[in-house]
């Protein structure tokens, strides 16, 4: 593996929380699957932005609002080039990935959905890619097919085909939030095309950390939050190919997403209007462009190797200090995954490992991850989780495995 | 910062005040309505064509100057005009409103009139506002049964 | 009318903007109905969040989010307070007021609405309280009523008991966006409910600018935006009465929503988790807590008080100045209104009209305000509209009338 | 900061290990779940509630240390108990857990062994894990034919 090219000491500079201490020891963040911290450029431009140019998007004729629409489109722009979208019409700022989803599952799957019909899944899906689906299943009675899991947690795509067939779409995670595997997007596509189905991506943990092209992929619809990839919170983005978002009905009612209002009914704006009902979150899209810009600026591509190298130390020192005392889930090869490790350690349950953990200023995530059926499939009711991210280096490795020594001096029986 | 006699020229005025080519076509004449869902403008077209001609148009809906103006300016300027002609002309308009790429390749059109429309650009809020009849025009020439239409 | 006990030369030097000068000139920002400024408290509280304290919510055990949950929930206990709610579970984080009114409309809607079931609505709603009516129409096939205006912009309820027969909701604004007229929301709400209708407020241009009480107004619903109280974009909230909530069915399906999720279905999570899909606008729940103690300190009644001086002046100099030359619309009692104006002036088109004034740096919106409906009933396809708040006063009013004077050198015809 | 021996006292870690009246109670026993949705951890509580009295308790889930000692402890407490008497013990653990106001005027209410999880306090992330099982014993009440129960 190539060394790092990342300077993470001058990278950690630049994210104001990471020198905060708790009760005098630095803070090691290794909970960015979650939510990723925030740099000085997205915080500044975000208020810079509410000191200079806060002002109404899309209605207003004054300079000051030509101006924050110029800002809010700008941010749009820099997300169409992050993700290499065709067209900047066809992305679509959400609240969040999880409305991104619901917003392709409620209004592609009522277009395109009856009953008896197939969407595929697979048993790494996030919640958000579950239950937007199951309600589909309750409301209008499609069925739901899983693709099924490896021993080291990738995709078992030997039954790929018989899923598939017939099915209207599949909605698949490109890296899991849990068990860090990274899928083969490109492939999973091409399968479901050829089974004649769309393909929705679920990019909220592969984005962040990896170069995307939804082109290069032949993606359908991908969906992904602001929030992990260091911009702000209250913002997520779904990309669909123009011409499935300009046949689907619209999603939520209200202003921005007409083109006419009468008493008897409306008509809808073109996209990306359609699906942006009321006043979008602005502030939050000033902060997202800010964030890609941040992270271009570093280049994605040296990000994945950083990690790459990260998940690598880890997994080494990790069972070199721990053996059979810990199980890590997911691939063992780091081509194959991110730097995302669910584990489990000794008997000590996740929740009282985390506590413990915690005591040293290490924060790592305990519980099903919002994705109960994986966990049922691990046979876990709650795994830890620590993530790394730019921001994270090997020597929070150790400090992670020494904390763990800590816990066995509690709970060592 | 731009001055408004480059926006509000007296062309402009003149056009908004006394708009040429106001009304309706009865069927088979075909017909458009466009929307500028910022500011409420709306522009109807009604566009006979016949033998690749645009024989005659007609310009309904009500908006401010910049709309109305150039929605006024546009019917006079293709009347009469092949299709081709017509789209080209568009295409020119949309690219003096840079909003298309200009054709280095492309016949010569002339705007005339609409030259007065090029101070728009340095109000960029505004450009939608000169563009909305155009667009309306496009999507009425292709609802319209076009035979002669060879440019696509 | 009792003297301003505002000092808005102090609360002006509070919004950094406000001090942003464009060609020379000081910003005249009257476009507070379409969102509003933001002060430093709420910038500056955002900052710190997401320099010292930004960390997941609900989900990860760690002392860092512990801090960050209770920072998100403190918020809601602020918005409780803010608009006296009962219990700060009703209170649910939506994107904006648009995805409340839609969470209303979908979720309460599906649940309680057959064909032909009526619900009552008014002129004067905004698209975000009609579209997603009429999307239960096209859907459903239940009927909507309309409450309509009296010549001076209130609403005319002398029918209101025949339209509000058998039906089923009254969904209203307490202060119309383009009228400013402000609504008998408790007597509405009792009409709702002696007709067996729950009562849903729309209170986007009223929770602002006033002092609200959910419990004295009787309400079942009510919903407004952040962005126009001097909070963030990308946050708005919905309150309902706690068991109209527990009874409907979730909205959005994924984290946070759900007590269990399984291969072949979910239950959901409890209030207000329930209708909380995904990682919320957490450093925005922060930000518009932060507003609201802005607004507290300022006092809600005494906003209200300085806005209705602020309108009787604008109503007086403008009628003085310009005589048949405008056309407010909407009350001339300040009783009975805001501080935002819609009006026409003299034959210039309100586009045109806020092109002139932004040569003055007067802000100004221009167009249907996203209510068609009512632009109809007032025969106009568009409407300049001022809207006032607290950090604007009488001499803004000046420096709109002397712009509105230089509109007639252009388009003098 | 509270040091990890106020959480984890060695009683707390007992009944972890050990935990009492662990299974099922077949039907007509009430029986209830309850989530923690933050960790996934599961408590499930069956009872035999007869003449008012709770006269056998059992406990099924997985879950923390804090929340499976919770539910061992709470198993031990109730079991043999009055209804009466065990709404006022989950109200006197609630109070412990500054979760529910304490009732000046309540009679007093021995909490035993259960004193021990009062460092959760100290931890407010984890006094959801306490209480989880509280919470369920409180439904599985509300779910049995409690006739005897006249506290509400
Ligand atoms: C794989 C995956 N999908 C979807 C989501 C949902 O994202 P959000 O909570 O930002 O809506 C997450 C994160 O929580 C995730 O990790
Ligand atoms: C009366 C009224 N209702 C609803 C809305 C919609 O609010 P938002 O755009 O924040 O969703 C607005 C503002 O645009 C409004 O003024």
């Amino acid at each position: 593996m190539s060394h790092s090219t990342l300077d993470v000491a001058a990278i950690r500079t630049q994210f104001p929380i990471l020198s905060r201490e708790i009760d005098g020891q630095p803070l090691v963040y290794l909970d960015s699957a979650n939510t990723s911290q925030k740099p000085r450029a997205v915080i500044d431009a975000m208020s810079r932005f509410m000191e200079q140019s806060y002002a109404p998007i899309n209605r207003s004729a004054y300079r000051l609002a030509a101006e924050a629409t110029d800002a809010y489109e700008g941010a749009r722009s820099a997300v169409r080039r992050f993700v290499n979208a065709p067209k900047v019409h066809e992305l679509i700022f959400t609240k969040n990935a999880t409305e991104a989803l619901n917003l392709v599952a409620m209004c592609w799957g009522r277009a395109n959905l009856q009953r008896g019909d197939v969407v595929v899944l697979t048993h790494m899906e996030h919640h958000a890619n579950i239950v937007p689906w199951h309600m589909l299943v309750a409301e209008r009675g499609i069925e739901l097919r899983w693709v099924p899991l490896t021993a080291d947690g990738q995709l078992d795509l030997t039954t790929l085909p018989q899923l598939l067939d017939g099915a209207k779409a599949f909605s698949f995670t490109a890296m899991s939030n849990v068990l860090g595997t990274i899928t083969p997007v490109r492939e999973l596509c091409r399968a479901a095309h050829d089974a004649g189905a769309i393909a929705i991506v679920d990019g909220c943990q592969y984005v962040p950390h990896n170069v995307t092209d939804v082109q290069a992929w032949g993606a359908d619809f991908l969906a992904f939050s602001s929030h992990k990839l260091c911009g702000p919170s209250g913002i997520g983005v779904l990309w669909g190919r123009e011409a499935l978002l300009d046949a689907m009905p619209p999603f939520l009612g209200g202003g921005n997403m007409i083109a006419d209002v009468r008493l008897d009914g409306f008509t809808t704006a073109e996209l990306p209007a359609k699906f942006e009902a009321g006043t979008p979150p602005i502030t939050e899209a000033i902060g997202l462009g800010a964030a890609i810009e941040f992270l271009e600026g570093i280049g994605m591509t040296e990000i994945r190797r950083h990690e790459m190298q990260v998940a690598d130390y880890a997994l080494r020192t990790l069972t070199e200090r721990f053996g059979d005392d810990i199980t890590i889930h997911g691939p063992t090869n780091v081509e194959h995954r991110g730097a995302t490790f669910s584990f489990a350690f000794r008997d000590i349950h996740p929740h009282d490992l985390s506590q413990v953990l915690d005591q040293r200023n290490v924060c790592v995530r305990a519980g099903h991850h919002c994705a109960k059926p994986l966990m049922r499939v691990l046979g876990a009711a709650a795994t830890a989780r620590a993530s790394f991210y730019l921001y994270n280096d090997e020597s929070e490795v150790d400090v992670l495995a020494d904390a763990l020594d800590s816990a066995t001096d509690i709970f060592g029986f | 910062m731009p001055g408004l006699d480059d926006l509000y020229r007296e062309i402009i005025l003149d056009h908004y005040r006394s708009p040429r080519n106001r009304g309706e076509l009865p069927p088979p004449a075909s017909h458009a309505v466009g929307h500028n869902p910022l500011c409420g403008d709306e522009i109807e077209v009604y566009l006979d064509v016949q033998d690749g001609i645009v024989t005659d148009i007609k310009v309904g809906g009500q908006g401010c100057s910049i709309s109305q103006s150039s929605a006024s300016m546009m019917s006079q300027a293709v009347k009469g005009k092949p299709v081709a002609e017509v789209r080209a002309l568009v295409h020119r308009f949309k690219s003096m409103m840079s909003i298309e790429e200009a054709d280095e390749d492309a016949p010569e059109v002339k705007l005339g009139d609409l030259e007065a429309l090029q101070g728009v650009v340095k109000f960029p809020v505004r450009i939608k506002c000169a563009v909305l009849a155009w667009n309306t025009l496009t999507e009425a020439l292709s609802t319209s049964d076009a035979g002669g239409d060879t440019t696509r």
